[in-house]
């Protein structure tokens, strides 16, 4: 890739997020790498592997309890896009930290953990048990709270649309996580997110990472009927990149707290777009679902050398 | 990071060949970059480049695998499988292959086997018949009419069923109706043919038949399932099916990615009252 | 083309929305056919005319001075639709009942006006003119409120992201407009539409009109700066057309009054989408900028006896 | 709803040809179902059919117009250019044509014609003046070098420059320098040349410079611009460019379609104080 004349940043430097150094600018988004423990026995020619170059993986949301998700079909397949209804599904926190964290540290993953949860207690409970497990895996870099996901909204409204219900689940989270990046990951189904984003940076979060899916709804053609059980689902993919880059512009000039940004990055062009606004970071969301080295050969186009 | 060891390529293959085998199915064969190997039941995922490029890779079953080249036998059902019919030799194909747990090779303590195949559902029970069949299996393809059966794939160990009994080649036989009836003539022909494992790939009546099959005389099922799939492997939970959480009988569940997990389950395993209520009108085979 | 079982609708027949008999329910949409003028000298082999089946045109929106809109450039094209800061550029209301409105009913078109303005009182005002001046123009059959345009959003929020705002203009409208049907179309960029349908409904109007365009930006890549001048823009075309089918579905089964379907309609599969979920009729808004008989084709598609 | 007459038509025609004329320039033919005139000046809007569908059409002046056949001569400089540039004969484009102001042809107090094209500004112009040239017209064309002109197109009528002397074929020559200067030292060799009008198409900055021309010798000034456009037929507002209310001199000004009150401008007209700071870079030529 030819590199425009502007990009100066070296993706797999370390860089700071709060108090805590990461390896590097390009992760996986929540959900479309699972725990991040799936791409260690894909080769491909050209590559090393799937992880090559990988800032973070963000895992999938994990939630106090378990959850079974949302009934089948989950995904519908756009021209442009995606819309998945998942729900959530997740072994719950207390097998993750049982299981999956130190499987994770055992394979030097770079992660940041998704935590989802109704109450912000829950928030400050989970992370002070994380903290205590992961206290001492270097590899663990921080907590994305995913305050935005569409498809387990109660009474209408996505968890997170108000400034004071961010606000709070971001302080119960960062009175227990001293030492680890804290990010808020914010729901773009909202009029204007940069209200979300200041209450999320008064209350003490490092970063914010959007945008989190659109709601969105497809039909059937056949049955009438719109495709997913749940009618609405999350709509991802490059049919919402020009949402995603007009919320991360929104964040980065109206509040200035540093931004992770996501949302259609499909190729080295696409999160070069978000790094001109000002992101600090980017994950790759539906395209690691098709492709299992879709970050890592962003990483790869990016690479300075190559310019 | 550690690494594992790889099993699974990502790779970027040309087409050879795409070209019709019967009136509804064709055959595609990419060349890969290098060879790699399968069990019966892996599939790969599948996907067009550039401008044809579908936001999620397809999964299809591996017909077959003869040094570099990766065959395949698939219908034309919507957008994706459109765009595969279109492709000319030459042209790219993206393939994550093998993915998936595969029909297991028989030991000696495997009983004779009776194979299930409908439509699209023929390639994984064609690859493990060819690979690991033994005499005294039973192996029954069933189609929509003899045209749309790839007689040219099927030896005569096949025995074939057929919805409407039109288009029969000369010199081939085709048993009018359902494939689980035809294999049940078969086994029952000389009386009670004595416990068999059934293997059954294709739309879900045919698996759930199967499975209803195999469970009323207590023989074991293996049934490879379709289910829509996001990822193919295993990030994505956009897969998942029913099991039963401590096997056989109880009642409690969990979701299993099918495309991990599966695609090919225990029959007795799988909760088939809550799975796919979306399946009823027979998927793509 | 083949249409499903369930689609029973002739959307060439007549049909009413609140007091007013339409004569098609395939409208081209505000701002992507001008004034519903140009179309007349444009020609096909296979089809009579762009207004061929037509049910109404909604002028592009009309304010109560001229406006000469944004700078350029104005549109980006995305793969999968196109970001807009036209800025609402018009003639005015003043040049536009005395030389549009007349050519229009000399022409026979069928007509929705798209009127915009900053206060309620000048949609009174303007729609107590137009019913003065159109009293007498049978293709005249009824007003769209554009209470929703991001391009010209003052202080941040869409102008009618409040129920209360929504309330008064519609009244406002209502007042003045005995006999023709009032729509208003409504912005997206909310996390919930169905209060502000509500709060329309409520105070008299016939029917909504969803969606207006998306908050979007695309960068480019040579500067390294947002393409479009104003940075923001309008998103539109394909890409939000999932987006438009989910506010259409919130709007139809939480509130219940007809609605007017719009965003991303290229074929008339999407349309057939917008119809399922109950939609009254539909608008075809960039498409119609690509292909001038866009609409009548959809029309042409739609016929029943082609089924 | 009352009809006017069709001036313009939106028609589904086929790729006859589609090849490069010079290092830069490709000429692409094709065969309308119908016969369609142009005037000189006046422009098609095309697009790809099926999966390349572009969201918008592109502008694209007509070369010529031969019974069913329309010319193009195009320069590929992104996404919609590269799909064009891809079709192989017999592909589908879609045409809407003619649209449009045109360069209007001269009558007995037009003076003579100072034509300056540059890169892909010749189609309108090489249309004029085989249509509408009389003895005395000067015609000038601008190109990259010796191997971007399109030698074939133009006839030893014209005078050539080019920015790089680099290639020129044997038997043919070019002015190293600019378009302008070329004419201005073509016109003043007899001495002064006496009233002309000059005809520009071409980037911005060389639209600026035949303003600036003829502005200096009070000589009139036509000049086509290359705005950005959405849909090419007056609807849509995204093509406008500043124009002086009430003529030359006025200071009040009003955006102007550049579809349908333009390509072709009196150069006198336009505001190009405000116009076009996007253009600042010379645009696609
Ligand atoms: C493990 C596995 C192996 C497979 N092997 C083969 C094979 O060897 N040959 C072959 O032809 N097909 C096979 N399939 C099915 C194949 O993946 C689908 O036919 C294909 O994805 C359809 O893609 P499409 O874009 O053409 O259709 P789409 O437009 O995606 O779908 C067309 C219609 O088919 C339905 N559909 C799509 N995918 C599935 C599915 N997985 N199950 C049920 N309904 C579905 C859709 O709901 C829709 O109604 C396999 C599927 C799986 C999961
Ligand atoms: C009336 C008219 C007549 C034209 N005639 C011809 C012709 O005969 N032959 C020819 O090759 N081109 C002609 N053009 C220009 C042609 O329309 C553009 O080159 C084309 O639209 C670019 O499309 P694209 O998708 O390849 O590039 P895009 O990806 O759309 O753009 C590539 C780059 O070109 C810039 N660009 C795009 N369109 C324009 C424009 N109109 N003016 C300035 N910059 C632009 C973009 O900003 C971008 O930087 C004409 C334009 C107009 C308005
Ligand atoms: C299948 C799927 C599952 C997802 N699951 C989660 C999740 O568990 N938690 C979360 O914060 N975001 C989840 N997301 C949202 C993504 O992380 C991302 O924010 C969004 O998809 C936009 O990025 P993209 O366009 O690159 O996909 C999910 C997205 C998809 C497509
Ligand atoms: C170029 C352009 C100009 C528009 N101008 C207006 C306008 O003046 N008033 C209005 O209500 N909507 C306007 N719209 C919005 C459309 O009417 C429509 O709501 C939106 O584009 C979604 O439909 P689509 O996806 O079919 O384009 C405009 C859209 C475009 C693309
Ligand atoms: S298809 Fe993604 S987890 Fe199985
Ligand atoms: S390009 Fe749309 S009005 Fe000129």
């Amino acid at each position: 890739m030819k590199h425009p004349h502007w990009w100066t940043l070296d993706v797999e430097a370390p860089f700071t997020i709060g108090p805590r150094e990461l390896p590097g600018r390009v992760w996986t988004a929540s959900g479309c790498f699972a725990y991040g423990l799936t791409g260690h026995d894909i080769a491909a020619q050209d590559i090393d592997s799937p992880y090559a170059g990988i800032g973070a993986v963000v895992t999938k949301t994990v939630t106090p309890q378990p959850r079974p998700g949302n009934p089948m079909p989950r995904l519908v397949e756009m021209p442009v896009g995606a819309i998945n209804s998942i729900g959530l599904e997740n072994v719950g926190f207390e097998a993750f930290i049982a299981e999956t964290l130190p499987a994770l540290a055992e394979l030097a993953v770079p992660t940041v953990v998704s935590l989802a949860a109704t109450r912000p207690e829950e928030f400050g409970s989970m992370v002070a048990e994380l903290h205590a497990a992961g206290r001492d895996m270097p590899t663990w870099h921080g907590v994305e709270l995913n305050l935005s996901c569409p498809n387990v909204a109660e009474g209408g409204h996505d968890f997170g649309s108000s400034p004071e219900t961010v606000a709070a689940c971001v302080a119960a989270a960062r009175s227990h996580l001293p030492d680890r990046a804290l990010i808020a990951k914010l729901t773009p189904n909202v009029a204007r997110v940069a209200p979300l984003a200041a209450a999320a940076a008064e209350a003490g979060c490092d970063a914010i990472a959007a945008i989190n899916t659109v709601v969105g709804l497809d039909v059937d053609l056949k049955t009438g009927r719109p495709v997913l059980p749940r009618r609405f689902g999350g709509f991802s993919g490059a049919g919402i990149r020009p949402i995603a880059l007009a919320k991360v512009d929104e964040i980065v000039r109206e509040v200035g707290i540093p931004v992770v940004g996501i949302g259609g990055i499909d190729t080295a062009e696409d999160a070069l777009k978000f790094f001109a606004l000002g992101c600090v970071a980017i994950q790759v969301g539906t395209a690691q679902m098709r492709d299992p080295f879709a970050a890592a050969r962003i990483v790869q186009d990016l690479r300075r050398a190559e310019s | 990071m550690g690494l594992l060891t790889p099993t699974t390529w990502d790779l970027t293959g040309r087409v050879t060949a795409n070209a019709p085998v019967s009136s509804g199915l064709l055959r595609l064969d990419v060349e890969l970059p290098r060879s790699v190997t399968f069990e019966p039941g892996q599939f790969a995922m599948l996907n067009l480049t550039g401008a044809g490029q579908l936001v999620f890779r397809r999964p299809f079953s591996i017909l077959a695998s003869d040094g570099r080249t990766m065959s395949f036998l698939y219908r034309v059902v919507g957008r994706g499988t459109e765009r595969l019919a279109d492709l000319e030799p030459g042209e790219a194909v993206d393939c994550l292959a093998p993915l998936g747990k595969p029909f297991a090779a028989p030991d000696a303590a495997t009983p004779p086997v009776v194979i299930l195949a409908g439509g699209v559902g023929l390639p994984p029970l064609h690859a493990w018949l060819s690979r690991h069949g033994r005499p005294g299996d039973l192996a029954c393809f069933g189609g929509r009419d003899g045209g749309d059966v790839p007689w040219s794939l099927l030896s005569d160990e096949w025995r074939v069923s057929v919805d409407r009994d039109v288009d029969i080649p000369a010199g081939r036989q085709a048993h009018h109706g359902l494939v689980t009836e035809l294999a049940l003539s078969e086994l029952e022909r000389d009386g009670d043919p004595g416990p068999r494992l059934v293997m059954a790939c294709g739309p879900t009546p045919l698996l759930r038949a199967a499975a209803m099959l195999a469970r009323d005389r207590d023989w074991p099922c293996l049934v490879s399932l379709e289910e829509h799939m996001g990822c193919g492997y295993g990030v994505c939970k956009g897969c998942v099916v029913p099991v039963r959480l401590d096997g056989p009988g109880d009642s409690g569940w969990r979701n299993a990615n099918s495309c991990t997990e599966g695609p090919v389950f225990d029959a007795a395993d799988l909760d088939w009252e809550r799975f796919g209520a979306h399946h009823a009108t027979g998927g793509a085979a």
